[in-house]
């Protein structure tokens, strides 16, 4: 399959030099080339919230939930626990996850449920126009805090860590390689994944020149050690400082899914109607 | 005997509940029908809760205030309803731990406590105990109670018969409750509640998941799926909030499994955001949804019927919905189902909004006697062609499909839309997408045709039936009970959306004086009745969280000379 | 000149918006009022934007199908506006970039890309080069512009000078616009939004707090505070959702400050357990809630009118509230300072239900024709014996107090609760404290009698003021406009709760046929007038998410014989 | 001031050996104490959300806000922000904070705003009669999960070391002493501060048998380091295992406020009324 076979008719209205593009182009490359191996492209679900990142599913001939501001997770959960054949992929934004919605992303990584989230992580809000997210480094200048924001960012792979999430890593809109290494791993990783994208808004926090200068990619990195991850992951909290920003993998694990839990089908109208009868039985 | 009322009461931890539903069930056994409300405060252990249990040979559902036998397993509970007592009521009470002090009836003291600590059984057999000299008093023969008993002890059978016995064989008979089983041709029925009923009716219909995050008084439907879905193949969630709930029931959805969620108004508040969803991307959900006292938190365990406004509108923009408000466990079972059915065939959000009084009393239940209901078949996409999701149709239904179909893309969209699911900005194509989903309301409009949208519950006779009672929800007991009495006509309204306009018109023929009889402070129905061109004459209202008493809903009739 | 229109087109990030402002001062100047509709998707850079100025030596509020001159930054705004031309208007665009084929019209093209060039100029002066041509085109006297760039260009003035000047001496003059200064004898007025002028209201009547997650097209008010809120000692605050956004609000409440909060729907829906707590605890707050297209996430950029229903009657139980639709920016900032004053007098959720168009749209704003509204005074408690929160007072409303309060606690409680603001599950009091709350609704409906609650837009003449024109926020200017040209009355419903029924019946007197204009599917104004016994004839309803142009509603009148 | 003026008629409708009595008596001495000395009692106001825990606030002679279920932190903020001399005390709930309102836990301690987060751990829905909770262990057979839950437990206390938490304390309701110390400490620190504590719920989940057993206070640890903090709080996981459980002060440190952002006071109606007519002309 090629990679523009995913293509839609949806037109792309993105801002030029967007980093959104990379991350399409890295997706529609990684599921192009999973179809046929190991997951064909009609099994595949994606799910977005709402902001710049999420009009990605209309640009992607594939079966998606296009659904509202900070709520891909619950959908995700509940289609897979629906399926659990299908591989369930999500889009979402750092206000969509972390603000909104940061609950749900919590709650995901607690429960380990088998799909992937992909954060396209601009650290500003870009489709309302520019206000600060809970990436956006301390003192960031938006359209709500004009004078400065007050608060030190988050750093969410390490809440991920401490939540549970079983994949864990980040990657850069400059470096699509990298970026689909990340996603094939992502995607095939049993359990619940989480890759940190830092994707530049040019419009709102274009922030193409520190990247390019302060980010590297990890070497020799023991992903298997939550120590090891944990230091690494600590080694840059989002701020605005100028210490070097580690790109890869940082950790992974096995551990219990969710969508292990439920199994049984759903019997035929007349069992169903049987056990009804039958459990009625019981409140006489 | 036409009726007969116990009431028996106690503090939370002393399994009023429980002892309540096995007195129903006594009765079920010897033929009556039963009707069981419940009264508890919003705490695990103390305060001071009762159940009220009627026995009647007719089929009922509302209490009356007088009581034949008082059940006091504490002081407070002679305190708070020695007004119920008529001459000739009896009490029967822990002699260990109550005193008569001031009641004229008569009575009879079990030292519940002193059996107990004879028997080495633990504070929680009071009521079996106690229950076992009920037997006595009022003539119901051991066996009876021994096989319920049986039936239904899980732990500690054995000690539970010997307190029961001690009990029964220290009382006096002072009753002869009569079997009615050799008048009415029927095995003895299930007790069920109206939250039980709902499961079943959804279960019934096919639900493949349930999902809910804990509220009073919609709890208990997620105890019963919890405990009983799995044997039905229902994926059973409890999320992290009612945000997760609305969206995972639409992820299920998406992906072809019928699902329900339930709560009650402020975890609904926190729903309405998918709701709206829902209704732009023709999902469809059942949205159990159970009345209790609001605003905010109000008073979670008593009953109020002050959100139907608020669920008839919620949710941002113009979508349809069903709404279905049943009145007791029949009703329940029965339009559940029904509502699981129409949020698939027309791809809308269905309500069945209940209320704490109809979902937590007990009724008894006759499978056979609510109505004939199967699953319905969703429109399923032909195969043929590319799949639209939102394809243009006559009566504004897009077929479904469901992940995966082998060369497909599904799209579900919360923007606005063009037929196969991607976002558009286009003015014409809004309007019509618009004009799609409205329409599915005219088709399930008339589709409801086909039910008893409205119900008379009464006919009346003579002149007097030229006033009519219209309720609906729980009120439908004691409506129609009130009216038999009085000769009136009683109506209820079950489909609150569409609003069953002609329905109500055919139901209405020969009125006069409309009164409107709700649990709220603003009489909604009427309300929304007003809406439609239908003039209400008189409001009965009560809105102290309390359900009307058959004795309230007189007096309040006679007070205005009906 | 009556009315002279100019459309401004191109793609997100050609500062359209902008552009639009500067030909309304340019205008203002000259002694016009203006309009401008600003229509915009959603998305950063790309699509296709534009700006629609109207000017009138009359007051306006709706813009018309036709316009005299279009400035075309690109082919796409030629293509899709080219239906907009008459015999005599004019077109101006970028001629290295645009091509006036097909066109009959008279046009001037200016080599916009070569003289940014040239100038070393960024791509974003565009708009301030082809506005110089404009001024030459319509006669518009360099001195003019050059005032208005000089005061609001913030940045490289003299850059954008420079094009602006080669703009204007590389256009032809093709009218001549005349100054209407010695006309009307006033002042250029100040040119701001509905959102604007909101945000003013609200720091008239002494706003301390407002807070807000962005939302379109809300986030306006929450840019406008974040900007100017701090001189006047407001906390602006934006959370991380709207239900902390609600949250927050109360808390500042409680601590006395006056807080007001705003989004769109989806964002409210969120919001409406808060608001249900706001209810129940009498919680003063203020909500501007600005629709857009819906369900859902719908078009955000888009307008509608279609969640008047659940405003009414959102979050769960019953309370009341205040909610006011301003029709144009005078309205908004008079409404918005009333809504304050009322939510803290009653003690109730009060709300400003705006519209994309009355929120983003420009308007020349007048503060003394806007009306006289002063911050009101709270009803503080006396200070005397045990403070009460949850006191019963002849007309509902508890004198507040708010921390610290020597010798005193301040206790505000979501569950239904005593006078002093503890828990109280109480059957009598549950009922008296509901009394209390409705109780307020009734002075509330009482206290508007002093206000304009319903307003004659315009009275209509002779025969033809049998039939009026039912209207509600942004609706108002294109109502008012039809009504006078057609001499027909038209009525705006400003306060929709609780409902002006008497001033409304005052202002139908003699009229016989009701015809509603709304943005909806539903005629959700007419269903409500509908409860209070108005009945609506005819229903115009426009849901595309485009606001009616003068001409929309004129034909759609022509059409019912109107 | 003695600890029962702080009382009120009231009921208490706790269970009996319900560990929320304790919490309740630590809390009157602890205010009482502090009245006079650092903070005048008409100072404190006490937030709750919905639960048996949130009860107590009907139960203390204080200004309160009983709020809705999840929502104490949002409120506490606002009230803080309103007037930063008022001392803000939340109670909260496992179902509380960390289901239902967990985003707002996670940013107010991102926000470190100065107010205390008392959290009545009981790791079951109380007042809902017994359902799993986000600390409930693996396998916790509640009502909605009567064959066992099937997600690992949040370990609280971790989670707000990543989320920037100032004052991170565990307490159990059978040590009052130690109580009174860490709600004195966690109250006059200078931030958000959360204390966990283990607070038995006798009806629906009755661990003092296994909390007697396995908990120790802790001794000689540094406080001030993250990292010690962090392998101390890690230790335990909230799962059914055997290992020991710290009791005690875990973490605490000075970082900038939420509180300390907004200055300014309010012009009076004259002044405002210039400004605004200043301000309109902005945009003539
Ligand atoms: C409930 C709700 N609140 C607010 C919005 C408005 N909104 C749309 S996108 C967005 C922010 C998007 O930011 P982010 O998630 O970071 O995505 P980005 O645009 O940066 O990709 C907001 C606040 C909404 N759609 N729904
Ligand atoms: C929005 C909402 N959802 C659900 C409820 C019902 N509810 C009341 S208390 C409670 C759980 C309380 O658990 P927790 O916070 O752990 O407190 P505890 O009773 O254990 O002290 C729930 C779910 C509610 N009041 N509001
Ligand atoms: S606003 Fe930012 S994130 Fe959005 S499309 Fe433009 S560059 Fe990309
Ligand atoms: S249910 Fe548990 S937490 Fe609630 S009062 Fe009883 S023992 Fe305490
Ligand atoms: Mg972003
Ligand atoms: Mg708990």
């Amino acid at each position: 399959m090629n990679p523009m076979d995913l293509a839609t008719y949806g037109k792309n209205t993105w801002c030029p030099g967007c980093g959104n593009f990379s991350i399409l182009s890295a997706i529609r490359s990684v599921l192009a080339e999973l179809d046929g191996q190991m997951q064909s492209i009609e099994n595949v679900v994606l799910v977005s919230g709402i902001g710049c990142h999420a009009k990605i599913v209309d640009l992607m001939n594939v079966n998606s939930f296009y659904s509202i501001h900070g709520r891909v997770l619950p959908v995700a959960t509940a289609i897979k626990l629906a399926n659990p054949d299908l591989t369930v992929i999500c889009f979402s934004g750092d206000g969509d996850s972390l603000a909104e919605g940061l609950d749900h992303l919590v709650f995901a990584a607690k429960r380990n449920i088998d799909v992937t989230l992909i954060l396209h992580d601009n650290r500003v809000y870009g489709l309302t126009t520019g206000q600060f997210t809970p990436t956006s480094p301390l003192g960031f200048k938006g359209k709500s805090t004009p004078n400065g924001s007050f608060e030190h960012p988050l750093n969410p792979p390490e809440l991920m860590l401490a939540s549970g999430a079983t994949y864990i890593a980040r990657g850069y809109t400059h470096g699509i390689g990298l970026l689909q290494k990340l996603f094939r791993e992502a995607i095939l990783h049993k359990g619940f994944s989480f890759v940190d994208v830092l994707q530049v808004c040019v419009s709102y926090n274009n922030l193409y020149e520190a990247y390019n200068k302060r980010t590297y990619e990890l070497k020799d990195h023991d992903a298997s050690s939550y120590e090891e991850a944990q230091k690494v992951i600590r080694s840059w909290n989002y701020d605005g400082s100028d210490v070097p920003i580690p790109l890869g993998k940082f950790y992974e694990a096995d551990a219990r899914r969710l969508d292990q839990a439920y199994r049984g089908s759903m019997p035929n109208a007349l069992d169903r109607d049987n056990s009804i009868s039958e459990l009625l039985e019981n409140f006489i | 005997m036409d009726n007969f009322s116990t009431l028996i009461g106690g503090i939370a931890g002393d399994g009023i509940n429980e002892a309540g539903i096995t007195v129903a069930r006594l009765f079920c056994r010897l033929g009556y029908n039963i009707y069981m409300y419940y009264d508890y405060p919003s705490l695990i252990r103390g305060g001071h809760n009762f159940s009220l249990v009627r026995a009647s040979s007719k089929k009922i559902a509302a209490h009356m205030d007088q009581i034949d036998i008082l059940i006091a397993l504490n002081q407070e509970t002679i305190e708070k309803h020695a007004v119920r007592l008529k001459d000739s009521s009896f009490v029967i009470y822990d002699a260990d731990k109550v005193m008569l002090e001031g009641i004229t009836q008569k009575g009879c003291g079990l030292p519940i406590t002193s059996i107990l600590k004879e028997a080495g059984a633990p504070a929680v057999m009071k009521n079996t105990c106690i229950l076992g000299g009920y037997c006595k008093v009022v003539g119901i023969n051991w066996s009876i109670l021994e096989s319920v008993l049986k039936k239904h002890m899980e732990k500690k059978l054995e000690q539970n018969l010997l307190v029961a016995r001690q009990g029964y064989d220290q009382a006096i008979e002072s009753y002869r409750i009569d079997s009615l089983s050799s008048k009415i041709e029927r095995n003895p029925l299930p007790i069920i509640t109206g939250n039980q009923a709902i499961s079943l009716g959804l279960i019934k219909a096919g639900l493949g998941a349930y999902v809910a995050y804990p509220m009073t008084p919609s709890s208990s439907v997620l105890d019963f799926m919890a405990k009983f879905g799995p044997q039905f193949g229902i994926k059973v969630i409890h999320p992290e909030n009612e945000i997760a709930v609305m969206l995972m029931a639409q992820g299920f959805a998406y992906a072809g499994v019928k699902c329900a969620v339930g709560t009650s108004g402020g975890g609904f508040c926190l729903m309405t955001e998918g709701l709206s969803l829902a209704g732009m991307a023709e999902i469809p959900v059942v949205v159990v949804m159970v009345q209790r006292t609001g605003p905010s938190t109000g008073l979670p365990t008593y009953t109020g019927q002050g959100d139907l406004n608020f669920i008839l509108s919620a949710g941002q923009g113009e979508f349809p919905r069903f709404v279905v408000a049943p009145g007791d466990a029949e009703d329940a079972y029965y339009w559940s189902a029904v509502a699981l059915n129409m949020a698939w065939k027309y791809q809308v959000p269905s309500f069945i909004l209940s209320d704490k009084i109809v979902s937590e009393s007990q009724y008894n239940f006759e499978l056979a006697g609510a109505g004939t209901v199967e699953e319905e078949a969703t429109q399923q996409w032909s195969g043929q062609g590319k799949y639209q999701r939102y394809s243009f149709t006559d009566n504004g239904v897009s077929p479904m499909a469901f992940p995966p179909q082998k060369g497909q893309a599904i799209k579900t969209d919360s923007y606005m839309h063009d037929e196969f699911g991607i976002t558009t900005e286009d003015a014409m194509l809004n309007k019509k997408m618009t004009d799609k989903r409205l329409l599915k309301e005219r088709y399930l409009a008339d589709d409801l045709e086909r039910y008893e949208a409205v119900k008379v519950l009464s006919e009346g006779n003579g002149e007097s039936a030229k006033t009519a009672l219209l309720c609906w929800g729980s009120n439908k007991g004691v409506c129609q009970e009130a009216a038999e009495k009085l000769g009136l006509r009683a109506i209820q309204v079950l489909v609150l959306s569409p609003f069953p306009a002609k329905q109500l018109k055919d139901a209405l023929q020969g009125i006069e004086r409309l009164v409107a009889v709700e649990c709220n402070a603003t009489a909604q129905l009427a309300r929304l009745g007003g809406f439609f061109g239908f003039e209400i004459d008189d409001r009965i209202l009560k809105y102290d969280g309390r359900p009307f008493s058959l004795n309230d809903l007189e007096s309040e009739l006679g007070r205005r000379g009906i």
